[in-house]
């Protein structure tokens, strides 16, 4: 009784506290506690499985600085499968600061031997959200004449025989908001009828999963950093998402904790007020 | 016609038509009762307290531009603002309008401008009252807190479009103490405002703040052809799930033409 | 000190400034959020500079197209809502704004509306009984939730009662949207720890 | 002409855009025409945000005039401006795009995720605070989120693997229906909110005369 009402009393910096210790405690220490992998994740390897060596795979980096640490580690992990299978990969972004990402991607694996050009190039960031998508799905070269490094995208070997989304076998976009797998579907899917794999913040995920189930996405990352996790552990790429599960789970467990015992302390109150009530009436 | 949007169409100007029949209805004052909803009545109060402690009111139209599709949502937190200002300006009261949408300023800020001179308080209207802070979601955010902390803000209204930074500013606001009233269509940000928020207007709810608070006849026979197109699509819901049950998939069909 | 090196310490140093905000509103929190107001607002105008040489002046210079004058005048005449005067000058590109974005809104009648309808229309007849009680939330759920809505109906006992089945929908509906956000809030806390402990402390690799 | 006139840019502006949404391929001339409307949208909004910052850059002016305590921290504001006009401009690998690059990544980006991670905190302490099955309305609420939170962590299979098919019936089924039912009302709404500017029925943001 005693410790729920300290509970309920403590200064709510005691909590962020506590919340802060478990969420580094096994970062520093991990637990390994087992992940699993869901349908929908083993839909999406699936979906890269299928590519043979040599074809091209667009990566859509439609994220914000905000939300970008939630879906970047499922990006990075789907673009390190795909490249270790041979695919070649062209990377765009439809929303500014996504752009960020995408550059640094590029440099990463050049540094790692792949060659910029051949194996992985970034045409750059359009602006114009879902009329953006719209043209260039219909003819690339009109929205990137030239990519991020001011070359004409012709002069590439990758970009060879590249004019619209169909000549795509894949198409992968990360989101954190607008324009996301909706505005794909609308303007790529239903008109050139590439296979569209997304990859979404924990709070999009449920909102696209009717898409996956309609059969106009192929796979879906639906949940943020989880999703990501579930893939590096399929593919066995353990990286930063494997890192941060452990994390996940007791930071998951530690509010749970708090609504439950708030709901007591609730319990409890009202109980001694009904007694005080009936006391009253008694005086 | 664009193939697949007949029926889109269809509904599309049977609606408007309600909502014509109902507004010259509304005219020769034929209004519908509205039900009490509790989130705007308490506007009022909100604003009295701000009153009584002698410290500004903080209202929030939602965080998109103007030009895009979140629009309706923002001008639905327009229209409520145009209520809290003249309350504001009757009461003398500290008004703070914080804006995230550089096309929504310009807009905010004549509203604002002409809900004073309707008080006849047009002189009392300050640059602060309506302050752009930041188009950068969490620039905003924090700018917010910060007004909040330092002005002691004893109210604080959101209604209209909100993203992540929803959450933040609602238990900010319960933080310094303030009474909050939030609202949105945004579903999935409807769920923190529900959970840390004093009153919450859920989706279609925050449409309905115009008519409720000017108790302007028009946009209260507006109400009544939206309760309409509500009643026709669930006959629509359920007629056609039986229809399909059956194994009789026409309602799906006319809907996909 | 490299300019790497120069940036992760920034870094660190911003973590620092907005955690303190959880311990208390703070002056070192405010300068951050000074600082952080004014590099958007500059970013920002860099950004719309750039859209409106793109957009707008480069069609009219290298194209001439010159049509795309009337918004750059209608974007000025914005500006007169500085002076009380002039005021209403700013009330034609705003009309035109206003337009702009109801017609757009009003596009929702198909994404929001019809589709959402003909997506609800499902058989009742499922997979075995939990299969036909699932259909039966998707479709009857969304029908009853909409009962809440009402405004102007004079309210029965029918009506009240699928209100309040349909208000539990709606709330179960907010639980399980709130319940899958603290995953992702929380993800972004697991994130900036390990940019602190990774990047910042060099404790983990 | 003060107020018929932009009512009527509106109500032209509305209807075009409709127009060109239902019955495009009957007039394909009118895509363009509406498509080069919305840029003009965009365009008029950039040039928008030269106010908005002229409106930030008077308030500060005010607070530095007026001897507000914080009145400084306007100059840190206006630098931060400054700095990113100076050098947003930049070539790239050049030494003012290294200032730049160091504001943009080294301060601007981890102020915007530090912000955001911090609400994690705010979800802990709402979760003491406002998470109660006050009533039977609160527990319908409550529930799903707690299976939902436990069904999305690694841990909760680990306790039960019925946490994860609870959470993902919820998200499902009872969040679908519930999302559908906003949505179908709220699109609703939008369109008779749109209906009634178009036709220049709620015209409060003329401010003035």
């Amino acid at each position: 009784m005693n410790a729920l009402k300290w509970f309920g009393d403590l200064d709510k910096r005691w909590l962020y506290l506590l919340l802060l210790l478990v969420v580094v405690f096994p970062l520093l220490r991990p637990l390994g506690i087992p992940i699993d992998v869901t349908a929908s994740t083993s839909q999406f390897i699936a979906a890269v499985d299928k590519l043979a060596p040599g074809d091209r795979m667009l990566l859509v980096f439609d994220y914000s600085i905000g939300g970008g640490p939630d879906v970047d580690p499922q990006a990075q992990v789907v673009l390190a499968h795909a490249l270790s299978r041979g695919v070649r990969v062209v990377e765009v972004a439809f929303v500014d600061t996504g752009l960020n990402y995408a550059v640094k991607t590029v440099e990463l694996w050049e540094s790692k031997g792949k060659v910029y050009g051949t194996d992985i190039i970034c045409l750059g960031y359009a602006t114009g959200v879902e009329t953006a998508i719209s043209a260039f799905a219909q003819n690339i070269s009109a929205v990137f004449p030239t990519d991020v490094r001011g070359k004409p995208i012709g002069s590439y070997p990758i970009m060879q025989g590249l004019k619209t989304a169909a000549d795509f076998k894949l198409i992968t976009e990360f989101a954190t908001g607008i324009p996301g797998p909706a505005e794909w579907i609308r303007q790529v899917v239903t008109r050139f009828k590439v296979p569209l794999g997304c990859g979404v913040v924990a709070v999009m995920g449920p909102q696209n999963v009717p898409y996956l189930q309609s059969g106009q996405l192929v796979g879906l990352l639906g949940g943020g950093l989880k999703s990501a996790a579930e893939y590096e552990i399929a593919v066995k790429m353990p990286g930063a998402a494997t890192a941060a599960m452990d994390a996940q789970s007791l930071g998951h467990l530690m509010i749970v904790l708090f609504v439950i015992l708030g709901n007591l302390l609730f319990l409890v109150e009202r109980q001694e007020r009904r007694a005080a009530k009936v006391g009253g009436v008694r005086a | 016609m664009v193939a697949g949007k007949q029926t889109t169409f269809l509904f599309f100007v049977l609606f408007l038509a309600t909502a014509v029949y109902y507004m010259t209805r509304a005219k020769v004052g034929k209004l519908p009762a509205v039900r009490r909803i509790p989130g705007l009545d308490a506007i009022d109060e909100a604003i009295g307290r701000a009153t009584e402690l002698g410290r500004p009111v903080f209202y929030v139209p939602g965080r998109t531009e103007i030009n895009t599709a979140g629009a309706a949502q923002n001008i639905a937190g327009l229209e409520v603002l145009s209520h809290v200002a003249k309350l504001t300006a009757r009461y003398d009261t500290e008004l703070r309008v914080a804006i995230a949408a550089a096309s929504v300023y310009p807009v905010a800020e004549a509203i604002v401008q002409q809900s004073y001179l309707e008080e006849g308080k047009a002189d009392k209207v300050k640059p602060e009252m309506v302050q752009f802070l930041s188009n950068e979601q969490f620039a905003f955010a924090a700018a917010g807190l910060s007004i909040m902390n330092t002005e002691r803000t004893a109210s604080v209204i959101m209604i209209g479009e909100f993203q992540a930074e929803s959450m933040m500013l609602v238990e900010g606001a319960a933080q310094v103490g303030a009474v909050t009233i939030s609202g949105t269509a945004r579903t999935a940000q409807i769920p923190f405002f529900v959970a840390a928020s004093d009153y919450t207007l859920i989706g279609e709810e925050i449409f309905a703040g115009g008519a409720y608070l000017s108790k302007d006849p028009i946009r209260i026979g507006n109400l009544a052809a939206q309760d309409w197109g509500k009643l026709v699509s669930m006959a629509i819901i359920i007629i056609g799930s039986l229809m399909v049950t059956f194994g009789n998939k026409s309602m799906i069909n006319w809907l996909k033409k | 000190m490299n300019l790497a090196t120069a940036k992760v310490w920034a870094g660190a140093l911003c973590v620092f400034a907005c955690y303190s905000f959880l311990w208390k509103e703070n002056r070192f929190f405010r300068v951050f959020q000074n600082l952080y107001v004014g590099l958007a607002a500059g970013y920002s105008l860099v950004v719309n500079f750039n859209n409106v040489r793109r957009q707008a002046w480069g069609p009219l210079t290298t194209k001439g197209d010159i049509w795309v004058i009337i918004p750059m005048i209608f974007g000025i005449m914005l500006f007169a809502r500085l002076f009380r005067k002039y005021a209403w000058i700013a009330r034609y590109p705003m009309a035109f704004l206003m337009g702009l974005g109801s017609a757009l809104s009003m596009k929702a009648i198909e994404s929001d509306f019809v589709r959402q309808i003909q997506a609800s229309l499902i058989s009742w007849k499922g997979v075995g009984l939990g299969g036909t009680l699932n259909n039966l939330m998707l479709s009857l759920g969304t029908a009853l939730a909409l009962v809440y809505f009402f405004f102007t109906f004079k309210p029965n006992v029918v009506s009240n009662a699928a209100g309040r089945v349909g208000r539990w929908v709606l709330m179960l509906c907010f639980g399980a949207a709130f319940g899958s956000a603290v995953q992702g809030r929380l993800s972004l806390l697991i994130s900036q720890m390990q940019f602190m402990l990774k990047d910042w402390l060099h404790l983990i690799s | 002409m003060k107020k018929e006139v932009p009512i009527a840019i509106g109500f032209l502006t509305a209807v075009l855009i409709l127009f060109e949404y239902f019955f495009k391929t009957a007039v394909p001339a009118v895509s363009k025409i509406a498509t080069d409307a919305t840029n003009w949208g965009s365009i008029v909004s950039a040039i928008a945000m030269g106010l908005a910052a002229a409106n930030l850059i008077i308030i500060h002016a005010r607070r530095i005039r007026q001897r507000h305590p914080d009145a400084w921290m306007s100059w840190v504001l206006y630098a931060g401006i400054l700095v990113m006009l100076l050098t947003g401009f930049a070539k790239p690998k050049t030494a003012t795009a290294n200032i730049y690059s160091f504001f943009f990544d080294g301060l601007y980006l981890p102020l915007g995720t530090a912000m955001f991670s911090i609400m994690v905190f705010f979800i802990a302490s709402a979760a003491r605070r406002a998470f109660r099955a006050r009533n039977l309305d609160a527990a319908f609420l409550l529930v799903p989120g707690l299976l939902v939170m436990l069904g999305n962590a690694p841990i909760g299979r680990l306790i039960s693997p019925w946490f994860p098919k609870a959470s993902s019936w919820f998200m499902n089924y009872a969040n679908v229906a519930g999302n559908r039912a906003i949505m179908i009302g709220a699109a609703l709404g939008m369109v008779l909110t749109g209906f009634r500017v178009i036709l220049g029925i709620d015209r409060s943001y003329f401010g003035g005369e």
